[in-house]
Parts: structure tokens; C-alpha cells; sequence
């Protein structure tokens, strides 16, 4: 790597070791910015720095380049990865379902003046989700499942979750898989939930994950152990404190404040449920998003 | 010659920016667009006083202009030279036009993981991307240039036996100027295109960033007052490249017009 | 010297083949001044351009001083025919003379004075600082002759220079043609289609048939060396000599109407 | 003899450059960049002619309407700016502006008004490649040579047969150099269109690849983008050498020197 | 009838001004032929470029039949000094010819028909389909003369254009302006810097002097109508009003040496 910036993991001074971490600015990561301003990773030695990136396609690479020694991803993306040996392992949580039916941070939503009711309807509907062949259409496509439809029929789009307000209101699409703040958006502007797609996959489900390189985990154990270590104490921190989440999302994001009142928190509890990982696994498979069945005692902690 | 009026063309220009604030303030307003996906001029520029307000707004926009400027430049000096040599050199050209053809349309996002694994998030990853696309631009204006110069010019000069360098200076130079003109305008807005561009898919710092942030965040005023930042850049950018040709080139035809009776 | 041999030029581009040239052989001694005439179109600027090394000839040689010419030798000025595209229009009119002196490497003060001379010497003075787009006709057509002048060259080809210039000054280029000619022992060559210019300015004059073409005669005008507009021109031996070139020229065309 | 000194200059120094990626990506261990053996091996497993019809059919469509629209656009729009200079007043900074912005951040745009169809992917092309060409146009408009200006005026060729005849042949390079660069724009904005709201093409087969971690066969998507370009490429060529004919007549007529 | 009153041009481009015509006042009845002679660079082409509409005279007034030129007026056809760059080099020397008759909509026939005979008339049959660029210097500005021929003009302006052609050529093409402007009655306005061709040629001739310009001198030239080239020239009265043309202009450029 380079030997200048702090993109370094060789990087400390003083006994101090700078860290990058490749996250993806939304609500997701609170925790990780709240415990830098608490500073339960300069406790531990670590001087912290975010680096915003869209999604997997930009992370993973900084990852395993070590340009950012940790990332932030969710799980199909990391599964994915493990099956096709890339060399990365999960070492905290990162975000999990509220596990409450109509009351999560992620949801398919549709117009309200939309013929479809329930779940069940979405069957050979046109649903936007933000990335094809990833978790959205897994985890919708067992909420059809549930619901007793039939989710081969299921035609998915993939937009950006910032087009899909759009694209709902238009017509373009029938139904949208979306997070928060637009979830709340759509929901304001009329829109109806017809499914909590994660609650129906598992009211346990882990999301997300914080991972890093074997070469890190390898070379710098020690470094990684406190890392996890300050990673859960924010998650802690943040599951019981969603006043100071609420706050800490207008350092690095521009949610308007109205909108950061109202949008639903996520969970944020330190284990990675290893369970609903294997569940989502298994939809994830029998969908042909992985190539081969991922090997979640390679990946997971 | 009996041309129309002629209006000034500063006046001309802002009317014209003018007019594109109105229509964008009426089309919501007259609910022809859902004024939540577009909202009306009045109220991105209350978003954007709001912007101008933060340390960050300024920070990104230093970052951008940052990487802009270097990779800019890196990229017209890297594609005049490179555009005078192959062009004047027809094996040179022959040898590599396949080549060319072949780089030239690669993406510069597909080039993001290649980035991004050289330089993680930090500016070489913007540059990178700034330089590859921004270098084609001025390396085939160039080229066109180079072709386009008059044989009585060129022989001219041949039978003076100026030195080669002589030439490129005196007669190529001036001939592929106006193309080279041309191709830094072209390049200017594709390397700002790009800097936005890697910003907003990398997530490395600057204006591209902050609209990844305010889109997320759905955000819709900021996000279009930060597209209107980028494009008055452009404006920007343009005037003082426009500025620099009508110097350089007064003697070109083009220009000529403009300045003649 | 300058040795033309067998000189032969097709022009072949697309469909179209012309033989400009089909066989050519003269030679020109050195700080000789050589006229060359010929109907419209005979080859005398593709004559012109084979010289200078800008063209490569179909078959024959052009040699100077036993050399066989490839590129454009050192020490030779041309004066194009297309003398507007000629002149760099980006370029000020003294920037256009002094450029080939700044190649040649020639010193500041004295580029100055030979741009100087040449500019007054052509009845420009003045102008150094305007375009060439902003002169007349006339006035680009003499510029290019005073970037050839101040060049100081040893070989001089001039295509038809003063075609857009008026009668006076015509006459009064031709005169400095003739002692720059005297005063600097240069070697030129030159093209025109006035028979009078011809035999006015050259010591020897070559005539063209036409196309294609070969030499159709050549004569040497005995004419005095110092030489008036007024008196020479009334010579009963000047008439004489553009009597002859005519009906040579005339001769040539009729042959070519014939072959036809 | 001179068809194979052609194939030498064409394929010379791809070959060399190619020849040299193999033998130094050789043995490679870097997950993201494999040996170049492995890439092509993926190209052959990855680009069966099935593939190619389900992905690259739907981009080249895609890229070709939105060429030639950009084209049409950028021509009749640069035309009527280069000629008058009170519209070029008026239109040339609402134009830098709209040029200034990305079109990945224009796409919600774009959608608002042209949903997530095709058309959406056709005008994103558009909206980026369409400035050269444009560009181009207006230059070659104002260079027109005025003595050929002149000339029409004087014969009276005025209206579409000034246009046709007079200012469109003259400006022909560099429209022609506009249409080039915008070809490979096109190309480029084509990939960036379908990694929006696409379930198809070229463009999103390779974000998909790259997504899903299949690095070779992402390499291998990245070669075939290059190979397309240069197809495309040699096909406007030809176009270009029967169009602008006279023009390098012109130019080579007296180049044919020592 | 062709009217010109108290016309002046100024250029200021930049930082030069130059009055290249000061005030000129002269008129050109329909069915004449005038011949303009003057120095190089006093202005001619300005003149002739404000006459055809081409260029705003900075003051005074250009009228044809009465009516004020604001544009290039129909029926007229224009020879350009700089033949090279009148003629469009992405069409053929046949379309070069053809289209302004198209512009008119003269019948596809008798188009053919026109063109046929202007190429004939300029010694260029046969060259139709060659670009301009394939020609020589000479043949180029035939073509640019073809093309005013073949366009049947009621008003025709040339601008120097024999410059480029030879002798012989030169004498034939001014035969043929000549009969043109008898058989088809048209206003014929001619620039040249050759003395002799404007005598020959014009029923008047109009000297303009030195810039800044004005009417020097005009004369009638009184030689009978049936002219050739070899007897009018050596006619007494030819030389006479030769030799007047002449002085009229040394005159003119000395009084410009002078106010200098
Ligand atoms: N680039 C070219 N391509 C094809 N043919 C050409 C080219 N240049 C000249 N020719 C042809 O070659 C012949 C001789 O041309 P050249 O210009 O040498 O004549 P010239 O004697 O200089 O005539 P002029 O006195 O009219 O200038 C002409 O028939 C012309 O058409
Ligand atoms: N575009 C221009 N800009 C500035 N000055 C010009 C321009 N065109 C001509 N002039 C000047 O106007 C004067 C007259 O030029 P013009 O071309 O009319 O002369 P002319 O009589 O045709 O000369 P010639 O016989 O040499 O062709 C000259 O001094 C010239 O420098
Ligand atoms: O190279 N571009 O991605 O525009
Ligand atoms: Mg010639
Ligand atoms: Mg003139």
C-alpha cells in the first residue's frame, strides 16, 4: 500500500493505530460514528476515519487492497464473496431487523391507491429493488413465499433507493423494495407497506456485517480484536441511546430534521445471528445468487 | 458583411441562464412536475445558501476543483504531447490508431475496483479516472488538428527547412490550436464529469460525495442545489476557457468574424 | 548547378491519372537566371515543387550541385503560387519574413534588417504588425516575395510572383528581382506566363509544351545585362526574342490541339 | 504485400501490449487482478453466443439510437449556433451548464421524465455524447473559409442549399471528428445508463460481475467493451473515408512528397 | 444602372484601422463595360466586395437600378481574386459550375447544356469531373470564371480574373469576356492591374488612386467596337490611351509618396 494518508494499517504512532473504514453513509452505520464521538475506539488505540462508498463495488476491493483495513456490507454481498474466495471475514455485526411486523427500517411498499393488499399480490408484479440478484430480492422474494404467492413470477428492476419515490409515484414500477429515509418518504407521500421482507425472513435477521481482510485478521489480530471490541460497545451504545443516533445522523447524512424524527431505527445487537444468516444462506441459494452454498464458518467470526 | 443585431453577449448569456431558472421555477409551481422530485428554483436556492453555510460545502468543493485542476492538466499535457508526436508521425500513427480505438471507449467507471485498489478512496483513485477520460478527449482533437494542416502552409515551411521543431511550433501548433481549444473545453467538463463521477461512486471526498449523501438522504434540494453547483462550475470552467481561445486565436477565422467589422 | 534529367510526373489520386509532366531535361548553372513559360497547366508549379524536394518525382532526377535532390535543399527559397495559403494566418506579416530567418538561425539585429529591407524593398513598409488576412490581394502576394528576398538564398524559385500585383509595381519587383539577382549572385528560376517578363528579367528562358510535357525550346537573351523598363522593352532585339517565345508557345499549343 | 504491412500496423501493438499483460500477469495471486490466462479462459466461458444476444443485442440497440439521435441533435443544434451569434450568446452557458453535469447524477432526473425504460438509457447517451458533436459542429460552422461564404452569397445560395451545399461540406471534418469522440462516449455512457435500473446489457453484465465477485469474467466484459469500440470504430472509419473523400484528397494531394 | 456615391470603407480590426476607400463616386450605365485599374491594395476588391453587397460600406451608398444593395442583388455574378478559395473543394469542377444554376432552377438540360459550354469556352473540357485541387493555378481560376459565365449574369464582377493564366490563354479568355458582353448584353465591371487589358477590354475605364482612395481619372476608350488583339493593341490611339491610363497612375502613386 501506500505509505502516505492514513489508509495504512502500519500506520500508528504512539502505539496508535489509524484505521480506515469503508461505509456506506446511511442510517445503518450510526452506531460506528457514534462510538467515534464517544470515543470507544480511541480508548482502545485506534484513530478512526470513514471513507463513504456506494455499496460493495467500491469496499471490497479497499478492503482486501488494504486501503481501508475494515468495510461495512451486507451479508449476501459478503456471502457472495466467500464463495468465490475472496479472501474477507466478518468480525461484528453490523445492522439486524426491529423483528416487528410494519415497524422495520426496510419494507416493500406500494401506492396506496395500488390494488395490491397483501404480500401475496406481489406475485408477477414489477418491484424495484436496489441491487439485482442481492438480499432485496431474497428477502422479498420469501415474503411472497410467506404469504403464499408464488415469487418466481416476480419481475425485479433495480434502481437506486432515491429513484424509487419516483418511480413508484409515476407507475413505473409496482411495488418498491426500500430502506429508510425513503421508506418513511413513501409512507408520508400515501404510500401503504404491503410486507416487512426482513421480519418475514427472520425476526432475527442480521443484515449486515463489519468485515476485514485475512491478510489484517492474520498480521494484526490484536488490532482487529479491539476493533470488535469498541464495534460492540457502540452497537451497545446505540441500541440504547436512539435520541443520540437520532442526532448523530445530521453529522453524515443530510436527512432533514423532520425526517430524522420520524424514521424507524433498526436494531443494533452485537451477535451476528448465525441462524438467520444461515437461512438467508439458504433462500440465497436456492434463488442462484451463489454460485455454490457459502461456507458461513469461513466467514463469520 | 450584414449580420443581425448584435446583443452583448454577457447580457445574452445571463438571459439565457435566466430562462432556465424560470422554467425550472414554474414547472413545479404549475404542477406539470411533483415539485418533491423537482422542486422549484426558490427553494433549491434556499438549499443552496444552506450548503454555502457549512465548512464541508466549501471543503468538497476545494476537493473537486483539486482533483479537476490536476487531473486536467495532467491530461491536456499527456494528450497534446502525445497528440503532436503521433499525429505528425504517420508509422507512429498507423501503429497505434488500433490501439487507441481499442482503450478509448473503455469506461472510465469500469476502471473504479482497478482504482480503488491502487488508491483506495484517497485523490490517485479521482485521478486516475479524471486523467483516463479526460486524456482521449484532447489526445484525438489533437490528432484531427494535426491532419488538418494546409499543405501550402506545411511546404512552405518545409522548403525554408525549418527543423522539425520549427514545424510543430510554427505551423502545426497553430493549426491544431483552435482543435486543441476544442478538446481542453471537452476535456474540462468530462474531467469535472468524472471527478463528480468517482466522487459520488467511490465515496472519495468532494462535491460528487455530498450529492451520493443528500440522494441517500433524500435530500432532493440539496442534491439539485449541489448538481447546480457542479454545473456552474461548468460556466465557469467554460468562460475562462472561451476567454483564453479569444486571445490565442485572433487570427483564426472563427474568431475573426467576431472581432472584424 | 541545378541538373534536370529526365524528369517525369504522374499524378494519380482515385480515378484520375494526369501525366503532368512526361520528360524533362535541362540544367541551370549556378547564379544563372532562368525563366521558364508555358500554357496553363503545362506542369510548371509540379516542375517547381519537384525541385524543391516537396514532390517525389514519377521517374528522372533532380540534382543540385550533384546531389540528388529529396528534401528541400539548403539555401533555397520558394515563392508559391498559392501565395495567400502560404503566408501563415495566424502570423503577423513581419513575423511570416522573419520566421525562416529565426530557423536559419540568423541574429536578432540582423533579422530585424533584412525583415526591414525586405518589407520597404517590396513597397510595404509599414505593415509588419497586420495579418495577412488583412492585406490585398497584391500586398500577400508580396509579402511572400519579401520572406524569399530576406531569406538571402542561394537558389531563388519564384511560381509566377507578381500574377496579383499592378503593372508599376510589377515592374518595380521585377527590377529588384534583376539586382538582388546582380548584387547577391543568387540562382533563380522563375515561372511566369507574361513572355514579356520573361525575356525582361532572364538570361535564359525555357519554354514548356504543353501537357504532356517536355522543353520545347530554350533561348538565351543576349539582352545588356543592366537593363531598363523603358529602354529594353524598346529594343528591337527584346522584340525580336518575345516574338520568337511566342510563337514557340503558340507552336506548342496548336501541337497539343493536333494530338488531341 | 501492402494488405499485410495493413494487419501488421493494426494488430502490431496490441499484440505486443497483450503479449506483454500475459507474461506479467502471469502467476499473478491479486484477487483483483487475475492472469490474463484466466481472464481469457472466463472470455470464452463467458461470452457464448446466447449471452451476446441477451446482453450485448439490447446495448448495441441502446447505443445506436442514442448516437444517432446525439448526432441529429448535436448537428442541427450546432448548425444553428454556429451561424447565428446571438443564439450562441444566449444558449451557450444553459449549454455548459447541462454539460457540466454528470449524467450518474442526472439519471433521477432523466427517469422523472422518461420513466426506467429504454428511453431513459437512450436519453442519458444522449445527454453525454451528444457535446462533442455539438461542439465540434460550431467550430467547423464559424470556420467556414469566407471567400466560400462569399461565393455562395454572391451565386445566391441561400437557405437550405447554402446549408446543404456550403456550410454542412466545409464543417464535414470536424463534424466528423465530433461524431468520432461521441462514438466512444456513447459507448461509455451506454455501460454508465445500465448500471442504473437495467436488468440487461453489457454495462450491467459487468457491474453484476463485478458485484458478484466473478473478477476474470469482469476483465473479460472490460476486453469485450474494448473489442466493440474498436469494431465500432473501424465501421465509422469506412463511413468517414467515403464521406469526407474530397477532404483527403485534398490533404494527401500535395502530401505525397519525399 | 449600377450607382456608386461618396462610398467609404474603413476596417478597424483591433488596434488597425485602414480607410481603404475614402470616397468614390462613379456610375456604371446597364450594358456597359468598365474596366478599374489602380494600384495594389487601394481598395479595389473593398470596391467591388461593397458593390455585390458582400461587405456594409462604412458611408455613402451602392444602387443598382435605383434600388439600395444591402445583399448580393440577383443577376449577379462575382469572379473572386482569391479563385483558389471561392472554389468549393468538396465538389467537382462540374458541380463548382452547376450549382449556382441549380440554386437558380435552371432546367436539369439546359443546366448541362451551360455547363458544357462555360468549360468549353475556358479550355477546360474534359476536366469536369476533377476536384479544384487536382488543377493548376490557372485552371482553378477558369473554373471560377466558368462558373460566372455559365450562370448568365446580368451584372458581372471580376476581380483580377486573368492573374494566374498565360499569355495566350489570357488573350483568348479576354476575347471572350468581350463577346459575351455583346452577345448577351450584360454590365460588365472588371478589375485589373494590367494596363493594357483594361484598354483593350473597356468601353471605359475607371482609375482609382492610391489609398486613401478616390475617383483618379476616368476615361472613354473611343476604339471601335470589333476589337483583336492584334490589331487594336498596335492601333495609335490604344497606345495613346495606354500611355494616359499610365501616367494617370504614376501620378496617383506619387501623390501618395507624397502626402506620406
Ligand atoms: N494534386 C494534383 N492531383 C492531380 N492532378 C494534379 C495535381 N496538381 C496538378 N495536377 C495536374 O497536373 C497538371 C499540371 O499542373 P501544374 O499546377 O503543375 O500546372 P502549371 O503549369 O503550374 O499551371 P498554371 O500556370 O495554371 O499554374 C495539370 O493538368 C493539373 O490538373
Ligand atoms: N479584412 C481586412 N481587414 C483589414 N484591412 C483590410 C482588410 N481587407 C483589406 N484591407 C486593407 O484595405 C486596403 C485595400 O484592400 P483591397 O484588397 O481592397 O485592395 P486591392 O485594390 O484589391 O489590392 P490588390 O490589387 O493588391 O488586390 C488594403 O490596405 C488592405 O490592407
Ligand atoms: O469515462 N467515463 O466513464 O466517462
Ligand atoms: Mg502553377
Ligand atoms: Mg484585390
Amino acid at each position: 500500500g501506500s505509505d502516505k494518508g492514513s489508509g495504512d494499517s502500519g500506520g500508528s504512532s504512539g502505539g496508535v493505530d489509524n484505521v480506515t473504514v469503508g461505509v456506506i453513509p446511511i442510517i445503518d452505520v450510526a452506531p460506528i460514528y457514534l462510538g467515534q464521538s464517544k470515543g470507544f475506539f480511541k480508548t482502545r488505540n485506534i484513530e478512526l476515519k470513514m471513507e463513504a462508498g456506494q455499496g460493495g463495488a467500491a469496499i471490497v476491493p479497499g478492503v482486501v487492497s488494504n486501503q481501508f483495513q475494515f468495510g461495512f456490507s451486507n451479508l449476501t454481498s459478503l456471502m457472495i464473496a466467500q464463495t468465490k474466495n475472496v479472501p474477507i471475514k466478518a468480525v461484528a455485526a453490523g445492522v439486524s431487523t426491529t423483528g416487528v411486523q410494519g415497524k422495520d427500517f426496510g419494507a416493500v411498499v406500494v401506492k396506496g391507491a395500488s390494488p395490491i393488499k397483501t404480500a401475496k399480490d406481489l406475485a408477477g408484479k414489477k418491484i424495484s429493488v436496489n441491487t439485482l440478484k442481492n438480499i432485496g430480492d431474497t428477502v422479498t422474494r420469501e415474503s411472497v413465499r410467506v404469504a403464499g404467492g408464488d415469487p418466481s413470477k416476480i419481475e425485479f428492476v433495480e434502481m437506486p433507493f432515491p429513484n424509487m419515490p419516483v418511480a413508484l409515484d409515476k407507475g413505473d414500477i409496482d411495488a418498491a423494495w426500500v430502506v429508510e429515509p425513503q421508506l418513511s418518504t413513501i409512507k408520508a407521500a400515501g404510500g401503504r407497506e404491503v410486507a416487512s421482507t426482513f421480519v418475514d425472513t427472520d425476526p432475527k435477521l442480521t443484515i449486515a456485517a463489519y468485515f476485514t481482510s485475512q491478510k489484517l485478521l492474520a498480521d494484526k489480530p490484536d488490532l482487529v480484536k479491539r476493533f470488535t471490541e469498541a464495534m460492540n460497545e457502540s452497537l451497545t451504545y446505540a441500541d440504547a441511546h436512539p435520541d443520540e443516533v437520532r442526532q448523530i445522523l445530521s453529522t453524515y447524512t443530510k436527512i432533514d430534521d423532520k425526517a430524522r424524527a420520524q424514521v424507524v431505527l433498526p436494531k443494533w445487537p452485537i451477535e451476528i445471528n448465525k441462524a438467520s444468516v444461515q437461512k438467508l444462506a439458504e433462500l440465497g441459494t436456492t434463488d442462484g445468487i451463489f454460485a455454490s452454498a457459502p461456507d458461513l464458518d469461513k466467514l463469520l467470526p | 458583411m450584414t449580420t443581425a443585431h448584435r446583443g452583448n453577449p454577457v447580457l445574452l448569456g445571463s438571459a439565457g441562464l435566466a430562462g432556465l431558472l424560470l422554467i425550472v421555477e414554474l414547472l413545479p409551481r404549475l404542477g406539470l412536475v411533483n415539485e418533491r422530485y423537482l422542486p422549484p428554483t426558490s427553494r433549491i436556492a434556499a438549499a443552496l445558501a444552506d450548503e454555502a453555510a457549512t465548512a464541508t460545502f466549501w471543503q468538497s468543493l476545494g476537493d473537486t476543483l483539486y482533483a479537476w485542476a490536476i487531473g486536467l492538466l495532467i491530461a491536456v499535457v499527456a494528450g497534446v504531447l502525445a497528440g503532436l508526436v503521433i499525429g505528425s508521425v504517420p508509422v507512429l500513427r498507423a501503429l497505434t490508431a488500433s490501439t487507441v480505438e481499442f482503450l478509448r471507449p473503455i469506461p472510465s467507471v469500469a476502471l473504479i475496483p482497478l482504482a480503488v485498489l491502487l488508491y483506495g478512496t484517497e485523490l490517485g483513485s479521482t485521478l486516475i479516472l479524471v486523467c483516463y477520460a479526460a486524456f482521449w478527449q484532447v489526445l484525438v482533437q489533437v490528432l484531427y488538428g494535426v491532419a488538418d494542416v494546409d499543405p501550402v502552409a506545411e511546404e512552405t515551411a518545409r522548403s525554408y527547412r525549418f527543423s522539425t521543431w520549427g514545424r510543430v511550433r510554427h505551423v502545426l501548433w497553430p493549426t491544431a490550436l483552435p482543435y486543441v481549444f476544442t478538446g481542453v473545453r471537452l476535456a474540462a467538463s468530462v474531467a469535472l464529469v468524472l471527478a463528480v463521477t468517482a466522487e459520488l461512486v467511490i465515496g472519495a471526498p468532494g462535491l460528487g460525495k455530498e450529492i451520493a449523501t443528500a440522494q441517500n438522504s433524500d435530500a432532493v434540494a440539496t442534491m439539485y442545489a449541489l448538481i447546480v453547483v457542479t454545473g456552474a462550475l461548468g460556466v465557469v470552467i467554460n468562460l475562462l476557457t472561451r476567454t483564453g481561445e479569444r486571445r490565442l486565436l485572433a487570427w483564426h477565422q472563427s474568431i475573426r468574424g467576431e472581432v472584424a467589422v | 548547378m541545378l541538373e534536370v534529367k529526365g524528369l517525369r510526373k504522374v499524378y494519380s489520386s482515385g480515378n484520375r491519372e494526369v501525366e503532368a509532366l512526361r520528360d524533362l531535361t535541362f540544367t541551370v548553372d549556378n547564379g544563372d537566371l532562368v525563366c521558364l513559360v508555358g500554357p496553363s497547366g503545362c506542369g510548371k508549379t509540379t516542375l517547381l515543387r519537384c525541385i524543391s524536394g516537396l514532390l517525389t518525382p514519377t521517374g528522372g532526377s533532380v540534382k543540385v550541385n550533384g546531389n540528388a535532390v529529396t528534401g528541400p535543399p539548403p539555401g533555397m527559397a520558394v515563392v508559391f503560387q498559392e501565395y495567400g495559403r502560404s503566408l501563415f494566418p495566424w502570423a503577423s506579416v513581419w513575423d511570416n519574413v522573419e520566421l525562416p530567418l529565426k530557423q536559419k538561425k540568423v541574429p536578432k539585429a540582423r533579422r530585424t534588417q533584412l525583415v526591414e529591407e525586405a518589407l520597404d524593398a517590396v513597397g510595404l513598409t509599414g505593415t509588419g504588425k497586420a495579418y495577412p488576412w488583412q492585406l490585398s490581394g497584391g500586398m500577400q502576394q508580396r509579402v511572400a516575395i519579401a520572406r524569399a528576398v530576406a531569406y538571402e538564398p542561394e537558389t531563388l524559385l519564384m511560381d509566377e510572383p507578381f500574377a496579383a500585383v499592378d503593372a508599376q509595381t510589377r515592374a518595380d519587383l521585377e527590377d529588384l528581382v534583376r539586382s538582388l539577382w546582380q548584387r547577391l549572385k543568387v540562382t533563380v528560376l522563375f515561372v511566369t506566363h507574361d513572355i514579356d517578363e520573361a525575356v525582361y528579367l532572364g538570361r535564359r528562358v525555357v519554354m514548356l509544351s504543353s501537357s504532356p510535357t517536355v522543353v520545347q525550346d530554350e533561348l538565351v537573351v543576349d539582352l545588356p545585362a543592366e537593363r531598363d523598363q523603358l529602354h529594353t522593352r524598346a529594343d528591337p532585339k527584346f522584340v525580336a526574342l518575345r516574338t520568337r517565345v511566342y510563337e514557340q508557345i503558340q507552336l506548342a499549343k496548336k501541337e497539343a490541339a493536333v494530338q488531341r | 504485400m501492402v494488405v499485410l504491412k495493413r494487419i501488421l500496423f493494426v494488430l502490431g501493438l496490441p499484440a505486443v501490449l497483450f503479449a506483454g499483460w500475459f507474461f506479467l500477469s502471469e502467476g499473478s495471486e491479486s484477487f483483483y487482478s487475475p492472469p490474463l490466462r484466466t481472464i481469457l479462459t472466463a472470455f470464452g466461458d463467458t461470452w457464448k453466443p446466447d449471452r451476446l444476444l441477451a446482453d450485448v443485442v439490447p446495448s448495441l440497440l441502446r447505443l445506436f439510437a442514442g448516437f444517432l439521435l446525439a448526432s441529429l441533435i448535436g448537428i442541427a443544434l450546432g448548425v444553428a449556433i454556429g451561424l447565428n451569434r446571438n443564439l450562441r450568446a444566449v444558449m451557450e452557458p444553459v449549454l455548459e451548464f447541462f454539460r457540466a453535469i454528470p449524467p450518474p447524477v442526472l439519471v433521477p432526473v432523466i427517469m422523472l421524465f422518461a420513466g426506467i425504460g429504454d428511453g431513459m438509457k437512450v436519453i442519458v447517451i444522449v445527454f453525454g455524447c451528444v457535446w462533442p458533436v455539438l461542439l465540434n459542429t460550431v467550430e467547423g460552422v464559424r470556420a467556414v473559409d469566407s471567400v466560400v461564404l462569399d461565393t455562395a452569397r454572391a451565386y445566391g445560395l441561400t437557405g437550405p442549399a447554402r446549408l446543404t451545399r456550403v456550410i454542412l461540406p466545409s464543417a464535414s471534418p470536424r463534424i466528423a471528428a465530433g461524431l468520432r469522440q461521441a462514438l466512444s462516449i456513447a459507448i461509455i455512457l451506454m455501460v454508465i445508463s445500465e448500471m442504473f435500473a437495467s436488468s440487461n446489457g453489457l454495462g450491467f453484465t459487468i457491474v453484476q460481475f463485478q458485484r458478484s465477485f466473478a473478477i476474470p469474467e469482469m476483465w473479460s466484459g472490460i476486453i469485450l467493451l474494448g473489442l466493440l469500440g474498436f469494431a465500432l470504430s473501424l465501421l465509422f472509419r469506412l463511413a468517414e473515408r467515403r464521406a469526407l473523400r474530397w477532404y483527403e484528397g485534398l490533404r494527401a494531394a500535395q502530401r505525397r512528397a519525399g
